[in-house]
């Protein structure tokens, strides 16, 4: 790890900078112009967060500054390591897919300022600039204000339409949110009464095992497992999901729950790599187990497709944390933890491009038939046949079917399940595979199926909103060809305890 | 040291009884008190900024917040406090809540000796920011990064309260228009307190780079004397799709991107400041920060467009 | 001259902390909303008034003096309002009380 | 017991005592107001920490001062949006608890 700011770590700022900018300019200028400065601002921050990744790749080094030159612990540090990078690349293909599939939904109004499209463009910039500080955050406390910018900037994207459902589903949302934040803030108040500092560099090398550190970590594991809504927290995030607009689910489920999930990695496997613990970490295994199960059978019975599909996120969540009794058991350093740490995080990204087609594409069908009753969509694939192709591809990566990206880090987790002798995550693999089959196989039968009647749309739905779904499923399934020479960007910068096998 | 015991003691009855108490209304008087006694307690932990802050918004615009909501939610208040968990969850929450708890105070126990600190670093890099209050230094130079997402943090709670507008009064006034009384008290108070209080607020600003104070606490005086005025109804709320508004709500943000962005050019890093203008360059930053917090406070507590633009 | 002072302030402080016990008292056992806020203010009044009085006699400088009784002087203003408006509620019947 | 230690036990109280609110109580302005009860407690244990670093001539650690007050202004931030929410669901649904569907 460098103890100097890097080159090319103004990137960083700009990564920040430029999203949060564009929402000032949306405020000043007003709704008309929200989507057109949104569409500006996205090829640059994409270019910026491929830049950053191209300059981890080649220095095979962490990206570094230090905000006002300012050294840590008095200053705050940004850093990009492998994680980061690929993280905010995926963000960022995420969200241009994203903003433009939103075009169809909040187009510009031609006279005055209407509130939809205010709200929905300033804050998908605002949830960008969120999860790039997330990403690159390299103080504790920097990371919650960073947090919290990410809750202010979704949950009023839960209620845009302003029924008494949403408004409830997000108010709980708020309140989970609030007090995974509360308890994050108090872990890091105990680590910095401790160690005297917050950054995350500096407090690697500090930490030691005892009973401080091990309230502080509990406390802020818990706090951000209930932003992550990892069971038995889960309960907020169904209503939330399926009632956002299409557009806003898609980022809710694909993006934002994922930086709480990012901010564990940190916290595990980098701020204390000395400290393994395997029973805590088999504790966060099995209450991945219960996500999966529970997500996965309570998405059986629902009726609605959005709920479904919210319910398939919580399932999925379950998986992300895996990871962590593969990765830590017995001790940090066996070959294949780095295999059950890669299979962790392409899941998250996997997940993050499945889980936004099939939201999309669900608000697509949403709008073309009135409604998203399951048992309604009969001859629907038949009308919008490529629409429900990107459902049925995001499904397949679900599954964890090959080809696929799911398909890869399904395997990965199964392969050093078996590997280490922990066979029974392999169980819970194949099991959760199992039932996201019988979901997805529930929607795509009715899907397929034909109508008794003659189905009438709605609305015409247009093709490029039906191409950008295609796509972005696509990049969930390609995902599954990487080879696996580019998945070493993720190990740039990883604590070399915390890394063995794999090369 | 009976003083502080005292004290203690205090802050945790009324933070009891707040949690206690059968009505809302009731629980909030409870909740402004346990604000004014924690303002106390920082005075005695030797953090008079943090006492200020927490005087200014955590007992007092907080507090009016949930006054007013208490009121307003009065009927469905009652209504819900029915639906009292089990006996087994809420014997479950004292176990967890206890447990906690516990763990807390023995850490409270076992920090290291000598405490950890950034104290002495702080002190010593003070010169290079002119500064003369080392909690300012942090705020708006060491972590300047933090006060700057905070801004926007203001923000986006702005735009989250608008965004619950119904659709017809979008870009309308916020809040109830509130009838001026020419012969009321408060039309008095207004017309003599506000005067003083913007002057209040202005020196607290200003005196927070040498002393206590700051932008925060400036602007929240600030912003409760634009409330006083409205609801005195001398003035209504603005539109809220009016340009000016809007320009002053992001002028605090801006400035303060605008000069982190110089930094790269003048001083080598974002949000850096040349030693011989560090003073400068925070001041002026920091007049535009401190209206925007005050304005953007304001509407907070006004809540969302519920009045159709003329 | 110090001693004196000294002896000034304790006294001037006591008797404020005795109305604001007075004040206290009634608030706690007065049977309604008006004559209870008629019970606080004169704590608030007097009580504080004479807690000011007694620390103008250890403060330094004018300045100082002058902060204090500018704290007085909008208690008394504040507390004013406050109670006419606590008042008016009460006497048009929506008290919460 | 120096004051540092002893604000910083009733500050562990605190949060106890709040997060026991927020878990009970029904009614979701209650459960705004026991937030920021534990905002408080965790503040006040900080400022605990904060005490304990005095040294270079301040009577406190400047850094956790400067960071509680972010802290409390974000709290009140949150706390303005949660009451508009609720506020507006009232409006909408007559009712102001979340209910158990959801």
């Amino acid at each position: 790890m460098p103890n100097s700011a890097t080159a090319g770590g103004f990137l960083l700022v700009l990564a920040i900078v430029l999203p949060i900018s564009g929402v000032l300019l949306s405020l000043v200028l007003g709704g008309r112009h929200a989507e057109r400065i949104t569409l500006i601002v996205m090829p640059a921050v994409l270019a910026v967060a491929l830049a950053i990744a191209a300059a981890v790749w080649r220095t095979h080094n962490v990206l570094q500054y230090f905000v006002g030159n300012w050294n840590p612990p008095l200053g705050v540090a940004l850093r990009a390591d492998g994680l980061s990078a690929t993280m905010m690349v995926t963000a960022a293909v995420l969200i241009c897919g994203i903003g433009l599939f939103a075009r169809g939904q909040f187009p510009s109004p031609q006279q005055s300022e209407l509130r939809a499209p205010l709200v929905f463009w300033t804050l998908l910039l605002a949830i960008w600039g969120a999860l790039n500080a997330v990403f690159i955050g390299g103080d504790l406390f920097n990371l919650y204000v960073a947090l919290e910018l990410l809750t202010f900037a979704a949950v009023p994207l839960v209620s845009l339409d302003g029924r008494a459902e949403t408004l409830a589903a997000a108010l709980r949302y708020l309140l989970f949110a609030l007090l995974g934040s509360i308890l994050y803030l108090l872990g890091a108040v105990l680590l910095y009464g401790a160690y005297g500092t917050l950054d995350i560099v500096l407090l690697s090398g500090r930490i030691h095992a005892g009973p401080v550190a091990w309230v502080a970590i509990s406390l802020m594991t818990t706090g951000l497992l209930a932003k992550a809504a990892l069971y038995p927290f889960h309960l907020w995030l169904p209503p939330a999901h399926a009632g956002a607009p299409a557009p806003a689910s898609a980022i809710l489920s694909g993006l934002v729950v994922k930086a709480p999930f990012f901010l564990v990695i940190r916290l595990w496997f980098d701020i204390m790599p000395r400290m393994p613990e395997p029973a805590a970490a088999q504790v966060l295994g099995i209450l991945g187990t219960a996500a999966i199960l529970v997500g996965s059978l309570v998405a059986l019975r629902q009726v609605r497709l959005k709920l479904l599909i919210a319910y398939s996120t919580v399932a999925q969540i379950g998986y992300l944390f895996l990871m962590f009794p593969l990765a830590i058991k017995p001790e940090m350093g066996h070959p294949w933890h780095t295999t059950a740490w890669t299979g962790g995080v392409l899941q998250a990204i996997s997940h993050a491009f499945a889980k936004a087609a099939m939201f999309m594409a669900a608000g697509l069908i949403a709008e073309a038939l009135g409604h998203d009753r399951i048992a309604g969509l009969s001859g629907i694939g038949r009308a919008l046949p490529i629409t429900v192709f990107a459902f049925a591809l995001g499904g397949v990566s679900l599954m964890g079917l090959p080809p696929s990206g799911g398909f890869v880090a399904k395997a990965m987790l199964l392969t050093a399940a078996v590997a280490e002798g922990q066979w029974w995550w392999a169980v819970v693999v194949l099991v959760g595979g199992l039932l996201a089959g019988g979901y997805v196989f529930l929607v795509l039968a009715r899907a397929l199926a034909d109508a008794s009647q003659p189905l009438t749309l709605l609305s015409p739905i247009s093709p490029s909103r039906q191409a950008v779904v295609v796509a972005l499923a696509v990049c969930a399934v390609l995902l599954g060809f990487i080879p696996l020479r580019p998945l070493e960007l993720l190990q740039i910068g990883r604590p070399d305890i915390a890394v063995g096998g794999m090369k | 040291m009976a003083f502080d015991t005292g004290l203690a003691v205090l802050v945790l009855g009324v933070a009891v009884w707040t949690l206690a108490a059968h009505d809302t209304f009731a629980a909030v008087i409870g909740f402004v008190t346990y604000g004014l006694l924690l303002a106390l307690v920082w005075v005695r932990l030797a953090a008079p900024d943090v006492a200020l802050t927490e005087a200014a918004i955590g007992s007092g615009v907080t507090g009016g917040l949930l006054l007013g909501a208490s009121t307003r939610l009065r009927r469905a208040e009652i209504q819900a406090a029915g639906e009292k968990p089990g006996a087994t969850l809420r014997f479950a929450a004292v176990v967890l809540c206890t447990l906690v708890s516990a763990g807390l105070a023995a850490i409270v126990l076992l920090l290291p000796e000598p405490a950890p600190t950034l104290a002495p670093q702080a002190a010593a890099s003070m010169a290079a920011t002119g500064l003369g209050n080392p909690v300012t230094a942090v705020l708006m130079a060491y972590r300047a990064i933090d006060t700057l997402l905070e801004t926007v943090v203001l923000l986006l709670a702005l735009v989250g309260i608008w965004s619950l507008a119904p659709d017809g009064v979008w870009g309308g006034f916020p809040g109830r228009r509130h009838q001026a009384d020419s012969e009321g008290v408060l039309t008095f108070v207004a017309q003599l307190l506000v005067p003083i209080g913007i002057l209040v607020g202005i020196y607290i600003f200003w005196v927070g780079s040498v002393a206590p104070g700051g932008e925060f606490q400036g602007a929240t005086i600030l912003a409760a004397m634009w409330i006083l005025v409205m609801m005195a109804g001398l003035v209504d709320a603005p539109p809220v799709s009016r340009r000016w508004l809007r320009l002053l709500l992001i002028a605090g943000p801006a400035v303060f991107f605008a000069i982190g962005l110089a930094g790269f050019a003048i001083a080598g890093a974002f949000l850096a400041y040349p030693v011989d203008y560090a003073k400068l360059l925070i001041v002026t930053i920091e007049i535009p920060v401190t209206l925007s917090i005050a304005v953007t406070l304001a509407l907070l507590v006004a809540g969302p467009p519920e009045r159709a633009p003329k | 001259m110090n001693l004196a002072f000294n002896g000034l302030t304790v006294v001037a402080v006591s008797a404020g902390a005795f109305f604001f016990m007075a004040g206290t008292v009634g608030l706690l056992r007065f049977p309604d909303a008006l004559s209870r806020v008629h019970a606080l203010t004169k704590a608030d009044n007097l009580g504080l008034g004479l807690v000011v009085l007694g620390l103008l006699f250890q403060v330094e400088g004018p300045f100082a003096a002058l902060k204090l009784i500018s704290v007085w002087l909008l208690t008394l203003l504040a507390g004013a309002t406050v109670t006419q408006l606590i008042a008016r509620t009460a006497r048009l019947g929506t008290s919460p009380f | 017991m120096s004051d540092a230690t002893l604000f910083g036990l009733c500050g562990a109280v605190l949060v106890g005592l709040g997060l026991f609110g927020l878990i009970v109580h029904p009614q979701p302005l209650r459960k705004i107001l026991a937030f920021n009860l534990v905002g408080g407690g965790v503040f006040l244990l900080f400022g605990a920490v904060a005490r304990r670093g005095a040294a270079a001539g301040f009577r406190g650690d400047p850094v956790p001062h400067a960071l509680i007050i972010t802290g409390i202004v974000v709290a009140f931030a949150a706390t303005a949006l949660a009451i508009a929410l609720l506020l507006r669901l009232f409006r909408e649904a007559g009712r102001g608890t979340l209910g158990s569907d959801g």
